[in-house]
């Protein structure tokens, strides 16, 4: 059964071409100026309730959607974007879905929380904590029962597994080798709670020693590592070998939400600032100079063409139809 | 035509979706090997398999989500919860997700999902084996509800809810399973959102579901031995409502109740005398009275178990109340 | 008596509690250090101390069901859910636990626990962080199920809530926390089970409870320029309800109207109405008719969401069609 | 930390005298004839519902609580007689609940699923599976913040391991060091499936490696090893040591519930003979007669003395008034 490969050594990411590499940088710059609009957009009161942004996790939807195909299934939390982004949901229409307008991915109705886009497989973000991941564990069901090779990826943080339901797939997942990857984005919090202070066991990878598949642990902010250890997983997966979880190591430099300073209370400015060093886009910025890929301009290029890309969709969005009273209950049914 | 149990129609009506639908499957507890704790699913496994056929751990909310990915992937599962009771320990997958997940989606999803369980007392099972929670999933809309009350309707609309492409909550009752009548055989549908007028009368408007309404029959039958003609409706689906044929119904009887062994308050009873006045209000002779399970626990002792839910009795004075 | 706010006055109530018992200690998720999602809590950890206010992890079922057990030895837990929504995780340890332990018990054993939530809509929170949720909890028995509309009945009902020995469901509002009035200092109960007629008049009633109560209140205001007095009666408690209030209400003015925020079906709107044309026929000169949340799930899109929830306009007109 | 000790040296149980052993025994034959007088009223038709029998599982309840105080707290399941019984409650109101009268333990409300006595520390049987596992967890809670030292146990099968619930109070016992002994009768069914079709990982002392506290699996069959178990868990409980999880490997040699008839389907007739040989009341009455303490005719005399202890609550019971019509809305509230 393939294994999580050791770093250095016959990397998947290896074979990765200078397009694919400047690919999860732009990637990652759409994400950052995309959740930059939405919060100008929220100050501006364009764009209503609250909002919780990925900065400093840009690495994570990188990295895993690049490892999937477009029939893959997967679902994610309300700190999502940037997975369904990533997986191919078209971001004029997921901008329009984010204020509300008839153009949106779900005509308005869902909002930032839940975009949904089965066509690239996004079976939805979610408000509940955790309350995605069975979705996902299903698409692997039905993948498993009809014998297809498509697999599914649930992306969640990691106060979501002290969440019930997660043990209960879990351990169904293990029975059945279920092509399912589980991809914990251990931040270190849920919303202001550290992990010590909610989780008798901190090292999330070992928690799946109950359910008896393989947990790995990768650095998050690397979106090579999470590349290769999502590829790893996926081809474990397709090939009958089950579910992997994936604890990748990561760091909200923002606030869990927007009214949170992201400091102060339960983390020091200190702490955040270390982490912001070490933030995917600069660290990833520095890779693609390393390996003569990119020169500054090149990567304030891309960084350009991803600000020109989240204000297409912006302009798109804010010209797009206030749904219809009249079709309020639209959906209620199939 | 041939006369079955109730619960051979439900076998039958899940036998029938499985062979139509390669893509209908089955899950929940026991349902397999064992063929479900009230025999319904017995035989199912041989034909079909256990991958249409799979027995779960313990994991209702598991499951369940489990269920809602596989509807949006192309399956149509039917997924068994043994209890009625037991699907509070799904509640968030069955009204956080589930129920609101087409609209959410902005309709562009369906989720073709049959929840299938079984509810009621009058059994010695107490409070937390006995409950009707039919009111809990009109409240919260996105689910289609659907009782029935004889083997024939069970299998008709049965076959619709799996067809359906909205989730369904396809509620039955411990006391109908050995209820004998004639079912049609082969492909049987009964549309959903259609009540049923299973008695004609026109003093009186009986309104129930499930097995109420065979009490509401026997209630009925009573009456007429009394000179009151009462006609029982059947609303069979729950949501949503066939509001028509309650507004026929009650406009030529002028008087309405409504029997059901659930909890009174914010009960469906009290939703249809709600609608009722509301819409038909210089229609009403008399209030809409009820007859439900009342607003305690169920007991376990049988004398108060009995006192409890709705019996015959407790009907026809209630309806004479309203001819008087 | 001094003016806060209604988000003070909960403060205030828990405060109160935690003070006069050693035995009450609070638990929920972002609670103690963090003071609430709401900062309803904020300094309480200062003064009690972590023994008493707890963060607990992301664990609803869990902790909830260790509120029972905490209760049934002798704590009196304040069980926090950041959002009601969030309930439906716990479902089965609030509705086939909590709700069931003392009848099950034949009344032997005390059940303190208060859980404390925030419900309602207009922010923009969509259909998993919006919803109001009392009908679930008023249908299945065993729960007192309490609203407040005002800073006053807000800490007067917390405190006899958490002082009361059996569940207390305490619904807090989203658009209440800013809401300013007097209230009075030191120890402040307002017993449970009371209705409170908040304006009074003549030609209607208005039911309505929690945020409802101010756009019913401000309704009135509009109403009384138009002519029409309505009275606008506060139910507070929704179990057990204070029918005597209700039925004195609708004995002066013959007509009556419900609003809520909530869904419509097997709503707090239907019960009532259900009850009030079932006990008091006689006295209704028109059909009592409800202003609701609709039977659709929270929309996120602003203008989709103030269409669906009750507002002014929808309850002056209903009003003004009663009076007609 | 105290830790379970091996077997063989210095064991608790090595300190009980012969009354307490003879105890054991006598405990073990009031579970068995209790139970023989449910099925018998049971198909007289004076006892409603279904009935979980737990004929084999003898050795559980009379070893484990024996090792707990009056004031410590136990939950159980449907399949709970036995707790109840051996944790001090009157046998005569069990058996009155269990037929309805309003002189039962619940004044005939709750029934056999449904048994409460708080002055025992019982504090219910439950019909949901692993639903009344958070109750023991939250009066472990309330100890630990109260700072008295007393423990709460919570009785469950293997089944229960694959609820949510039992996942979210699990890691908030190891999390917060609460004074609770999970107790996991692993008697490899959960109604008719076993535990091989229903969890990824089978060996169920090991998935305690997700909360951070210890799992030890034992002979689940033998009193004693009961005993020591659950009296090292409960001392280290009390010491503030925190939870444990035990495994104790049992069979029920009877059927699921009344009707079904234990094997033919889901388990062979050999399987059930074979354990049936090794049940409790067989193996524990070799060892009493190996340690000299009692003969065939002492063995029979305690036999005899179960039968009319349970005769006489039978009798109790059936002569208990029958609840009162008017009383049906008691309770309600407190
Ligand atoms: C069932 C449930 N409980 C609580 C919440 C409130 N809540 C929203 S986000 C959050 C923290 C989740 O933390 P984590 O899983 O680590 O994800 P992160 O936000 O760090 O990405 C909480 C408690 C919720 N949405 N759902
Ligand atoms: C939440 C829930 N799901 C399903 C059931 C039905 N049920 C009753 S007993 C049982 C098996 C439990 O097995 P286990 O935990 O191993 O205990 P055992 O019966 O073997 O003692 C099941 C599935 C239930 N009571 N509660
Ligand atoms: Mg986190
Ligand atoms: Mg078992």
């Amino acid at each position: 059964m393939p294994q999580a490969p050791p770093s250095g050594s016959n990397r998947p990411s290896d074979s990765l071409s200078k397009d694919d590499l400047k690919g999860i940088y732009r990637q990652m710059w759409i994400l950052r100026k995309f959740e930059e609009t939405l919060l100008d957009l929220s100050k501006a009161g364009d764009l209503r309730g609250s909002l919780h942004l990925t900065e400093g996790q840009e690495a994570g939807p990188a990295g895993a959607c690049l490892a999937l195909r477009k029939d893959d299934a997967i679902t994610m939390t309300y700190r999502g974007h940037g997975y369904y982004l990533a997986k191919g949901v078209n971001i004029k229409e997921v901008l329009a879905e984010i204020i509300g307008r008839e153009n949106g991915t779900s005509r308005g109705r869902g909002g930032k929380m839940h975009v949904f886009d089965p066509e690239h497989g996004v079976l939805g973000a979610n408000g509940i904590v955790a309350g995605g991941v069975p979705t996902a564990v299903g698409a692997a069901f039905a993948s498993w029962l009809k014998g297809d090779d498509s697999v599914a990826l649930s992306a969640f943080g990691d106060g979501a597994m002290n969440q019930g339901v997660m043990h209960e797939v879990m351990n169904m997942a293990g029975l059945w080798k279920l092509p399912v990857v589980f991809y914990c984005e251990n931040n270190l919090y849920a919303e202001m709670t550290s992990l010590e202070a909610s989780s008798g066991v901190t090292e999330v990878h070992k928690r799946v020693a109950a359910y008896g598949f393989e947990g790995v642990k990768i650095d998050g902010n690397d979106p090579l590592e999470v590349f290769d250890a999502v590829t790893a997983a996926v081809e474990k997966a397709r090939a009958g070998g089950g579910p992997t979880l994936i604890e990748a190591m990561t760091y909200r430099t923002c606030g869990h939400y927007q009214l949170d300073p992201g400091f102060g209370g339960y983390r020091t400015r200190e702490e955040v600032e270390e982490w912001k060093a070490k933030s995917p886009l600069i660290r990833f910025g520095a890779v693609l100079k390393e390996k003569k890929i990119c020169k500054d301009k090149d990567l304030k290029k891309i960084e350009e063409e991803a600000a020109a890309i989240v204000a297409e969709a912006k302009e798109f969005a804010l010209a797009g139809p206030i749904p219809s009273v009249d079709g309020l209950a639209d959906g209620v049914f199939a | 035509m041939s006369e079955m149990t109730y619960s051979d129609a439900v076998k039958d009506a899940i036998r029938m979706e499985l062979r139509r639908d390669p893509d209908v499957v089955m899950f929940g507890e026991d349902i397999a090997h064992h063929g479900g704790m009230m025999q319904v699913t017995k035989g199912l496994l041989d034909e079909f398999g256990d991958k249409r056929m799979i027995d779960t751990p313990i994991s209702e909310s598991g499951f369940m989500g489990m269920g809602i990915g596989a509807a949006l992937r192309g399956l149509r599962p039917v997924v068994d919860l043994m209890f009625f009771d037991f699907a509070l320990v799904a509640m968030d997958q069955i009204q956080n997700q589930l129920a609101k997940t087409i609209y959410m989606s902005g309709g562009k999803v369906k989720v073709p999902l049959t929840i299938r369980t079984q509810g009621g007392g009058w059994k010695g099972a107490a409070a937390q084996h006995s409950q009707m929670l039919e009111a809990l999933f009109v409240h919260v809309p996105g689910l289609k509800v659907v009782t029935s009350s004889t083997p024939a309707d069970a299998k008709g609309l049965l076959q619709a809810s799996i067809q359906d492409d909205s989730p369904v909550l396809f509620i039955e009752h411990k006391q109908l399973y050995g209820v004998k009548g004639e079912v049609p055989e082969g492909d049987h549908i009964v549309p959903l959102g259609k009540a049923d007028v299973k008695r004609e009368g026109s003093d009186v408007t009986i309104f129930s579901y499930s097995y109420c309404v065979h009490l509401a029959l026997e209630a009925a039958e009573k009456l007429a031995d009394q000179g009151v003609s009462a006609e029982v409706v059947d609303l069979r689906t729950l949501n949503p409502l066939d509001f028509d044929t309650v507004a026929a119904s009650v406009s030529k009887t002028h008087r309405a109740m409504v029997v059901h062994d659930s909890y009174a308050r914010c009960g469906i009873g009290a939703d249809l005398a709600a609608q009722i006045q509301e819409k038909l209000f210089d229609e009403l002779d008399a209030p809409i009275l009820r007859v439900t399970g009342g607003d305690v626990s169920v007991p376990f002792a049988g004398e108060l178990e009995n006192a409890l839910l709705p019996n015959v009795e407790r009907i026809v004075a209630t309806a004479n109340e309203l001819v008087s």
